[in-house]
């Protein structure tokens, strides 16, 4: 069995133009790193968004791994714009194999 | 104009955003894939920066030029403060929508001016190359006017929030966003290459600019009856206010070419260009500098009801005001 | 810290052409929004597929968070079309901010 | 024959396709990137669209284009029921299964049609541009058939779970889909536009045909052969049947084409048209209406055997048929 | 109520390049499927990248769901290559419907 | 040398280039979507295979054929074992990092061959079409050198790790990769189907290149400024050696290829081949093969360095060498 140790995933839908003050917060906050996926479509409370590129529609999924510590102090670093930027943020627990990495 | 209005609707560009429309209105499943349209829009403005720089390196530069450009740098940061108090009275916006909204209908729509250029070369009223440096200079003011006006509306928090490292950033997506810089870039380039150098480009950035633009036009054709379709924050005030200010921002710009002595198709250019709203440039900056204004505001006053007006009627209607103004 | 409440995540992965589907099923549970993922490569019992968009092979993940609640009547909805339709349908909890957006 | 089907092997078209093709075979990592191959085909469909309408305002339309679009609406509803049964009885398929495969046997391959167009004019058989209206028209009575033939191999409960809602989209599916909207839609427009409008988007739409095809087989080569390769579903009976149709189609085709009169360009467009299986419109449809079908059956013998085998030589077959049909 | 099971997720970033490595291992492990998801851009201890197709800097993330021993089995034989390959490898719980499958 | 040294600068192809490392350096958004640039490189790759290959079954083949391709294969095999000897010595890198980035300047870039093509071809030193294979063929037998000399970095477990399936996707990585595949294969279509063939696709393949080609290196300027702005590994010892290895490179090639009697334009293009350092098929085989390598060193050195290096000096100064050393 190879050993794996418990890291917070964190993953912050935003929309593209705001992705690097999200990826600061992640820096700020001490993190190791981050990967950002593409999103295509989807809906909320402002209704229906569909990818376009030409009128800067578009969202993306950043995702990262932490320890407790610092994934609490990015949620509470990002909690403030969650509304106004339109920010939905979700974390669980996973395990990681080379915890010492994150 | 009777003539002239019918080649409009006869003419591949047009019918294709029409196509667009009505698929997009019937629900088709009909959709360009994202990264071809964007690039058909690169693709656009380096082809018009480049044109135009090759036309003012035939021309030279004019006192014309710089009178033009002034004009059009003014009203781009002027239109926004009176477009934003209609809004906010008459459209029942805050602040913060006004401000963004208004940006927008400051700044220009390069696919209108592109358009305009089409309809008005069939119609002998050919826009000069240096138009496009007036359309480059008049992206960027109202950006700043409208975010003026919209930081009125933000908590003070929000307002001081930005750190320096974002106030470089903002400073950055204003002044170098993507649309300012390929068009103000292949507008130099054309300068500097002549017509000699842009012989060897030519089949692709001039004999294929009909085309593309066909295809650019069926797409937003698609997005903006899409927008249409699905938007939920449109109110029949807005959408009143999104003809009214093509109407009237095109008169304004018209008679202030004429009153500047413009030729006919400068003159029509300036009102196309204040009559137009930006669906590329803007939003962009949007997104980056005020996250706080809904999309849904601006995206479906611009681009699914100004720019197919502008495309239909808008254009000819202003070619008609400078024929008729310029007694031609 | 920022207070999190516990929600369900749902992640749905389904052929791009019955997305409109699951999002109605989302929509007929009184979920509040979900989220399109773009998916390009898998295997399953049906073999190999690669994102083709030419001849409409392509899949996509659709994300959603959900309470309890409505992501237990989601996935009841759902279960008839799993093996029909090639759907594949995860769950898990996760932590969000301001929960009573979900 | 000999000398006009050296042709086909040394034409680019065809070298490419054949070219992807091997690249797949020898799994080399080459690869179109989606959007462009997505961008490609609705290109092509444009493009042979507006040649077809602009061809049809030149000519005017003549009783002939009735009697072909009805004989081909016809044969596309029809193909798919004799086509199940054989596919169920010789293929092993069951009902949902065969029935998706006959529709894309009954319906029609746009860059088959193309291909034989460039073919049948360098063989001075040229296929007169009302023909794109039949093969737009071929498009779907097939789906529905195929529909047909599939829901019967559903249980009740699959039949009636269909709400109101997703029977709205289905129709759409069916007669919007992209495919259809693209091909009626551009043809519309080249009628409309006539050559005066043509000629400003000849450029793109026209000189830069061939390269694009070149491109889109390579593509298309490269998709047929990894599919094959990767297929499991597909067994020797399919493969078997998967040549035989176009054969039987395509003889089928021609002939009535032949009886009714038609000039050898418009019969041999015919029984290609019927040789022809579709692998973009109808695979379209069937995601989303009929879930329940394999795809690793009806792509892998429409698009990874049929489809080549009508390149290489099925295109050359029928124009070599309905010469000597019709005495040429 | 549906019946559900629960699963181990296990979500592995790679290069692209490095995918089939991943899903070999997958298959080897004798998990039934995987799904691969587009990345877009990232930073890790080597510093930042953005997917660019031209000069294969591209990421993928691999997908799969399966039992216990089997993700164990996967776990144990990716662990070598995590550091050498630059692979990111998390993995959690997850409830699925119709267990058999996985 | 002076007045075609400024031809350089204001061609279009060259201030599309320096646009896109400015845009890059002042941070702006601009960027071109990852499809779309890499459907460019793959419409390039079969352009120039396609010209190639016409261009021989015009000239038919000739004894200097074979020299050049022998010439162009030991050189791109011998190459990589001096720099990497260099790199590990000046540049401080250890096995598996200098094995990489010395496979890279062994094997050659096929934009800046391109790109040499349009400058000499205004200089009247056209490349002869053969060189293409020349180009072709030096792709790859760098890879095999690059490997031999990183793997002597690497552990006992990592070289046996590779399972026999490894091994054999590692040989089709370095033989089958994209950029062989096409090269090869257009060329050899360009050879079959001769000027005859090529003219219906030559509206694509040759009016349009130059066009596309201003679009490429527009993305190609935004990315090497974007990744020597974000690099971390790159030392000042690398940046030195990434300018050293093409001036060394380019004149052995030059000077091999006068001595073995080339033309002027067939000297200097040895010499650009050798001069250059791949950033397209070396990164690709590399991902695959050699994992353990950091792309930050390897393509901050070939792309952000070495490739604007040449474009905007290496062609010109190899250029005067040949044409100094010929007696031109
Ligand atoms: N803590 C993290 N959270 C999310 N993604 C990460 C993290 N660390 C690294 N990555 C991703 O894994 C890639 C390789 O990481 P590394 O090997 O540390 O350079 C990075 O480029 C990121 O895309
Ligand atoms: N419950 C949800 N599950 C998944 N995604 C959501 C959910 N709610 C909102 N989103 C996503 O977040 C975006 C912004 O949400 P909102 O701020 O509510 O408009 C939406 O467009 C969706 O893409
Ligand atoms: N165990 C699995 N883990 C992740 N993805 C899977 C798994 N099984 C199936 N899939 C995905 O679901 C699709 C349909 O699966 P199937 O219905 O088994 O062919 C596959 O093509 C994969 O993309
Ligand atoms: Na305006
Ligand atoms: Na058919
Ligand atoms: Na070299």
């Amino acid at each position: 069995m190879v050993e794996t140790v418990i890291r917070k995933r964190i993953e912050i839908l935003a929309d593209t133009a705001q992705v690097r003050r999200v990826t600061s917060a992640i820096d700020s906050a001490g993190i190791t790193g981050w990967t950002i996926l593409p999103v295509s479509a989807g809906k909320g409370r402002d209704g229906l968004w569909h990818e376009e590129h030409v009128t800067s529609t578009d969202k993306s999924l950043v995702l990262t791994v932490a320890s407790q510590d610092r994934a609490a102090a990015l949620a509470a670093a990002l909690a403030p714009l969650l509304s106004s930027h339109g920010l939905l943020l979700t974390m669980w627990d996973v395990e990681v194999i080379r915890g010492d990495r994150f | 104009m009777d003539l002239s209005a019918l080649t409009i609707f006869t003419s591949p560009v047009i019918l294709f955003f029409v196509l667009g429309m009505i698929a997009a209105a019937a629900r088709s499943d009909l959709a360009i894939p994202e990264p071809f349209a964007k690039a058909m829009s690169i693709y656009l403005m380096i082809a018009i920066g480049l044109k135009g720089g090759v036309a003012v390196a035939k021309s030279g530069i004019g006192i014309e030029i710089a009178t033009a450009i002034v004009a059009g740098a003014c009203l781009s940061f002027l239109i926004p403060f009176y477009v934003a108090a209609i809004l906010r009275r008459v459209g029942k916006l805050e602040a913060v929508n006004a401000g963004a909204v208004a940006a927008h209908y400051g700044s220009v729509s390069v696919v209108t001016f592109v358009t305009a250029g089409e309809i008005l070369a069939l119609q002998a009223m050919p826009i000069p190359g240096y138009m496009v440096a007036v359309l480059a200079v008049m992206e960027t003011p109202a950006i700043l006017s409208g975010l003026l006006l919209a930081r009125r509306g933000l908590s003070g928090d929000a307002r001081s929030a930005d750190s320096g490292d974002e106030r470089g950033e903002l400073v950055r997506e204003v002044f170098l966003n993507a649309s300012v810089v390929l068009l103000i870039g292949s507008f130099l380039i054309g300068i500097i290459a002549g017509p000699g150098g842009f012989s060897e480009v030519q089949p692709v950035f001039d004999t294929g600019f009909k085309g593309v633009l066909c295809l650019f036009l069926l797409d937003m054709g698609l997005l903006a009856a899409r927008r249409l379709r699905e938007s939920r924050s449109l109110t029949w005030r807005l959408a009143f206010l999104a003809i009214a200010f093509p109407l009237v921002n095109g008169t304004l710009g018209t008679v202030i070419g004429v009153t500047l002595g413009f030729d006919p198709g400068s003159a029509a250019a300036l009102g196309i260009l204040c009559a137009s709203a930006s669906y590329i440039a803007v939003p962009a900056a949007m997104r980056m500098a005020l996250p706080q204004a809904d999309p849904g505001i601006y995206l479906a006053m611009s681009l699914s009801i100004t720019f197919p007006f502008n495309i239909l009627f808008g254009i000819g209607l202003i070619a008609w005001l400078a024929r008729v103004l310029t007694g031609g």
